[in-house]
């Protein structure tokens, strides 16, 4: 299953992959042993309680944390820190405070030397899609919560990566603005045809966009669970295959 | 009766002695009732005019343009006697490296200098020398530079020449030591004899101790004389007195003298010549220090004023 | 369940608006006024105290002359006496001296700042030499740099770079790890990571040392300017004082505080301008 | 849809697991080395370059004496010389003077840096203060203070005040504002703000300032020890070289560095102890 | 209906409130003459979208913003500044990151003078309600973003204000957690009879809590909209009044 063709981009390979935070001497395990694949061009969507490792497993795919065992590849190769053929939402905005939205927004793809003036219409193009045209030149601290995030989001899409890792992207939205915002990133997945792994709190939001569901546990006893969501798109919310999916999540999660 | 008890305070200088400390060593003031506390070190003449200004020391010494400066600028100041001199012995004396093309004054023309401060005796002996050779005043470039390093530089060649004042004979003697140079001129050609520095008193403190400024006074004039006459006694004793103080006794070979006429008594001219260079310079108002305002007259007991 | 209009469920009553914007003018006028007694007041009472201290007898004025002899002192010395030379000579030492430890404080500290190893190697060093005053090395810059400016200009870079440096260390270290990661994640090279990031995260801090180290610059301008020199405003300072000149000095040290004043106003500015982004609008 | 066991759906290799641990234990042990050899290597190579420089011809040696010579000369002076006595009188001075400039400069910077009021009525006349050298004032400071410790103190004091000052001011004005936010509506006042969010938030900048001002303490010395001094490290460095006992001079200039560099490293260790939580597992 | 009476605990009441920003040199209208009164022990929850000025109402009520024209009286007096009467939930967690969860969750006993003992035990007691026991001596860059969101509100919940301003407090929590919280929310809501307005996006939040719901309008030629929820309580996420209203709800944001 796992694959060493280059024709493949980003294919996502995890081997027995442990991570454990060390506490005040206590010793936390937030990932024993995790194998998967994810194929190319897939929606993973990921869920978990608070503290279950999401956040961890997605720095780890970036390479910004290193893994204490195990292996993760992509399109065949070990990862050894971040690469340019992957780009991160964090849960927090991290937006540069000295820099307007347009400037922040073009920041990748500044980093990865386009021209000052496309790079700018690029920008504005995905600001645009954010809906924070009127906004491009407010600078972070004029920003409300969301309105911060989304610029988050637009930057991470200007630089169109195989690999997309996004961390409760839309957490801070209004039920339209998010729903809309699922609506692009459904969108763009589809047309790019990039490998996209997204934590969530929103079950709906998860069976909206994912191929599979990956559950990661709080107790590190029990192992994930993966659940394949196979319903054609695009999706309908009020569809009953939807709801009885969300309806079986939640059991998975010890409610209803 | 029994003199009075009067300590005095004051501030002493690195590698050198003035002639009232060496009188106290010799046992000169015991009788006097006076006792010198040495409460530190002053780098500079100046600094021991603040102290006195400030009433931290009693006695303070400095070269005569800062002296008449400091009287000029409203400080009750009485020059008590001369602490130094130049004399045919201990004078300034302008070195140049053997090698140098410089022989003479009128080669000094477009070279540089170095001398320990601008505007005082050293950049007036060479003002008074061009003026001499008939050259302007300002012919040499003239540069400030600590005494430890005057040899330093002259014989890395950064100055031509390198100017030992009289005050700085240690210096003079270890250049000398080391040898390679030769001297162009002294002060002492310029200026002829002329005392270079005063012991200041503060005008109070001689008018409630008039009996004791006089033995001051006359214990430093024997001291003096002394240090004439028993040259290398002298030397010995500034050898003891450093040990004493914990500095290098070393240095006191290079020792020549106070550079002191006899009795050290002071000359119009050791005053007024200044009176007359500051007064052109524009530094103090004409005619506002008389030579008998400010000078301690030991048979009055008093400056006048 | 009812869904109601908020406002057209009140009876609204006009008086309920509070008058935020009346007397805003005269506010702001005495605002102003306020203000600049605040920022100068205690300034100029300092002043008052300096000039009728010595009349009044807290001072002694033949050693602290008052303030309107030493301000005429120093038009005298601007005007046609040698201060106006001496500036032009000192200000050259100084920026020289400030510019070169600003181009090398900064980048250096950035570096050090943020790769660990350059830190180890270089520290100690640094950390040593910076214990060693100028005043005392005298001898060895004479023996290695010579009489000239080079080593006066060296004596003063050599204080001032070192609130640069420090400053600037600290502020990389204190910048947002965070942003950097996302610097990172973005494809950022070291070289864009220090220049988008890290630099301009720095600024507020290395401001700070830019201000000391301008300070130093000039109060280093009296040590620089006691050897091998016969011209400049610390050159003046030491020479007026032995030859006891004292209006003189005081006039060449207030003109030295002026200039640092200045400077410290200028820069104060410039950041100022430069973080428009952490007060705009 | 099917929901399967994401560990059990899979065939595992036990070779998948990479060996991050395997020569843990030699690779520690080379890397101390590394780090030691990084840190003092570059301190070293300046060390042998010191003695050496003059046996082979780069250094002039009656200016600058081999560090052996300075060695023996900092021991003797040390065990039987001078130096031992005047390391406690200078430390002594120092110490007093920098522990007021931290215990006066802290406080004062956190309200300055606080309290728009207060920094617009003390800057101007702290800004004018700063720029004037010890060294210049010294007159004012014997007229003022006279000759004993108080103006040698006040002089080390003056000077390393605004390191401290100017560093916490900038750390206070750097202390995230959303934190402070969050203390008001607690219901904290100013003091508690202080002393539990702008002080804690500051810490590494002060910190930057206390290395800074340490250092200026004890360079410090030199100026305030030159004028009414009889004993102390600084008058040494004076002493001595009008005195023509170079080593000597040299070994209270390494005596000074020395001192400066462990108040430096006393300092960032107690940092370190205070940050703990920057670091922590 | 404006009070003066002093026994009235949290009444709010807003007159004609307006607040704009200038955001280079455009005027931007956040609040434009809003007028409402919160009763005593109400739960007054606050929705729109992102933008719609929510925070900017939350912090003008904790008194950290002044509005530009209008008033608000709590109990009668206006309001001048913070007061010790309310408590915030920022939409950030601003823990102290010197501070471990304890110290951050007793800081605001510390400042109200409470022994240090006692407010220990009163922190430790919230640090379990959020589900923290096992983290008090973790530093908060040791904490996942939804473990430091729950460390704030266990800091609010210690001071027992008479008002809770909270805004999106529970945005960053997985399902599970976020329901368990909302029911403790309600539970102290109701005990302690505190008067909450809190802002979410919520809207099933929004009808499990409130008693009124504030829509913000985006357009703000708008008026602002108030819903009554008189649904009973315990409130049934799954009875049919429910489903309906947040029919009605998402109807009013323009869905469905
Ligand atoms: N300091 C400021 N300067 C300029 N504009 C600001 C400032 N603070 C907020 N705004 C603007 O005010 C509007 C309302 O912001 P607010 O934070 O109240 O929104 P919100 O309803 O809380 O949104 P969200 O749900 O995204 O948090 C936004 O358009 C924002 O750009
Ligand atoms: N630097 C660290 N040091 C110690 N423990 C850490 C560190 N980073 C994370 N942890 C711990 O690891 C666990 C998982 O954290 P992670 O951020 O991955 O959670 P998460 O699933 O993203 O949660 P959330 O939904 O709340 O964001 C948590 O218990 C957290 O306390
Ligand atoms: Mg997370
Ligand atoms: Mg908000």
């Amino acid at each position: 299953m796992s694959a060493t063709q280059a024709a493949l981009r980003g294919e996502v390979s995890i081997r027995r992959l442990s991570k454990a935070f060390t506490l005040n001497d206590r010793r936390l395990d937030v990932l024993k042993g995790l194998n998967l694949d994810i194929r190319s061009g897939e929606c993973l969507v990921i869920v978990g309680a608070s503290g279950s490792g999401k956040t961890t497993l997605l720095r780890i795919l970036a390479g910004l944390e290193s893994a204490d065992a195990g292996e993760v590849d992509i399109d065949g190769r070990p990862v050894d820190g971040v690469g340019a053929e992957r780009a991160v939402i964090f849960q927090e905005p991290r937006l540069l405070p000295w820099l307007t939205v347009l400037e922040n927004v073009t920041f990748g793809l500044d980093i990865r030397g386009w021209p000052k003036g496309e790079a700018k219409a690029e920008a504005r193009h995905y600001i645009e899609l954010v809906g924070l045209a009127d906004f491009a030149d407010a600078y972070p601290r004029q920003l409300s919560g969301g309105m911060a995030q989304r610029v988050g989001i637009a930057r991470a899409l200007t630089v169109k990566p195989e690999i997309l890792l996004l961390d409760e992207p839309l957490g801070a939205l209004d039920a339209m603005t998010k729903i809309a915002m699922q609506q692009e990133l459904s969108r763009i997945w589809r047309e790019e045809k990039v490998t996209m792994i997204l934590v969530t709190h929103d079950l709906e939001e998860a069976i909206y966009l994912a191929d599979r569901v990956l559950v990661l546990p709080s107790n590190k006893a029990q192992p994930p669970r993966l659940i394949d969501v196979d319903l054609p798109r695009p999706r309908e919310r009020s569809s009953a295959d939807f709801v009885a999916l969300r309806e079986e999540l939640l059991a998975e999660f010890g409610l209803h | 009766a029994k003199a009075e008890e009067v300590t005095i305070r004051y501030l002493a200088s690195q590698g050198g002695i003035a002639p009232h400390e060496l009188a106290d060593y010799l046992g000169y003031y015991r009788d006097a009732g006076i006792k010198l506390d040495r409460i530190g070190y002053a780098k500079g003449g100046p600094e021991s005019l603040f102290a006195l200004a400030s009433g931290s020391v009693d006695l303070g010494g400095a070269a005569t343009p800062a002296v008449l400066n400091s009287i000029a600028s409203g400080n009750d100041f009485v020059a008590a006697y001369p602490s130094n001199g130049v004399n045919a012995t201990v004078k300034s004396t302008f070195y140049v490296l053997d090698d140098s093309p410089i022989h003479d004054i009128k080669d000094l023309a477009g070279k540089t200098i170095a001398i320990n401060t601008l505007g005082a005796h050293l950049d007036y002996t060479v003002r008074e020398a061009f003026h001499k050779a008939g050259l302007p005043e300002t012919s040499a470039n003239l540069i400030t530079v600590p005494g430890p390093q005057l040899e330093q530089t002259l014989r890395s060649r950064q100055v031509d020449v390198a100017a030992i004042g009289y005050w700085q004979q240690t210096f003079g003697g270890a250049l000398l030591k080391t040898g390679g140079v030769r001297p162009i001129f002294t002060d002492q050609d310029v200026l002829g004899d002329i005392a270079g520095g005063f012991v200041v008193l503060r005008r109070d403190f001689i008018a409630a101790h008039p009996e004791t400024a006089a033995a001051f006074v006359a214990g430093a004039a024997k001291a003096s004389d002394w240090a004439n006459a028993h040259p290398d006694e002298a030397r010995a004793t500034l050898a003891d007195i450093l040990k004493a103080r914990g500095e290098n006794p070393d240095i006191a070979q290079y020792w020549q003298g106070f550079g002191l006429r006899a009795g050290a008594v002071t000359e119009p001219h050791d005053l007024t010549f200044w009176i007359d260079t500051l007064e052109r310079g524009g530094k103090i108002p004409q005619g506002k220090l008389k030579v008998a305002d400010i000078l301690f007259d030991p048979k009055t007991k008093t400056a006048a004023k | 369940m009812t869904i109601q209009d908020v406002n057209a469920s009140l009876a609204l009553g006009a008086d309920g608006v509070r008058s935020a914007n009346a007397g805003a003018f005269g506010r702001k006028a005495l605002q102003l006024i306020g203000d600049l007694a605040t920022r100068f007041g205690v300034l100029i009472a300092f002043a008052l105290l300096w000039e009728y201290g010595g009349r009044l007898g807290f001072l002694n004025s033949a050693v602290i002359p008052p303030l309107s002899d030493v301000i005429a002192a120093l038009r005298d010395g601007l005007v046609s006496g040698p201060l106006k030379e001496d500036l032009g000579i000192s200000l050259t030492r100084a920026g020289i001296a400030f510019g070169a430890a600003t181009v090398i404080g900064i980048p250096l500290g950035l570096v050090m700042g943020q790769l660990p190893t350059a830190e180890k190697l270089i520290d100690p060093l640094l950390q040593l030499f910076r214990q060693t005053s100028a005043l005392a090395l005298y001898p060895v810059f004479i023996l290695l740099l010579g009489l000239g400016e080079t080593s006066k200009v060296f004596v003063i870079f050599w204080a001032s770079l070192f609130p640069i440096l420090l400053a600037t260390i600290g502020g990389v270290q204190e910048v947002d790890g965070k942003l950097i990661e996302m610097a990172r994640v973005y494809g950022a090279r070291r070289l864009t990571i220090f220049r988008r990031v890290v630099l301009p995260g720095a600024v507020p801090q290395i401001f700070v040392g830019l201000r000391l180290s301008a300070t130093t610059a000039l109060l280093m301008l009296i040590a620089a300017e006691m050897i091998g020199a016969n011209h400049g405003v610390g050159f003046q300072v030491m020479n007026a004082q032995y030859n006891f000149q004292i209006p003189l000095m005081f006039a060449s040290i207030v003109l030295l505080a002026l200039l640092g004043l200045a400077a410290n106003y200028a820069i104060l500015g410039l950041q100022r301008r430069l973080c428009r982004w952490n007060s705009a609008g």
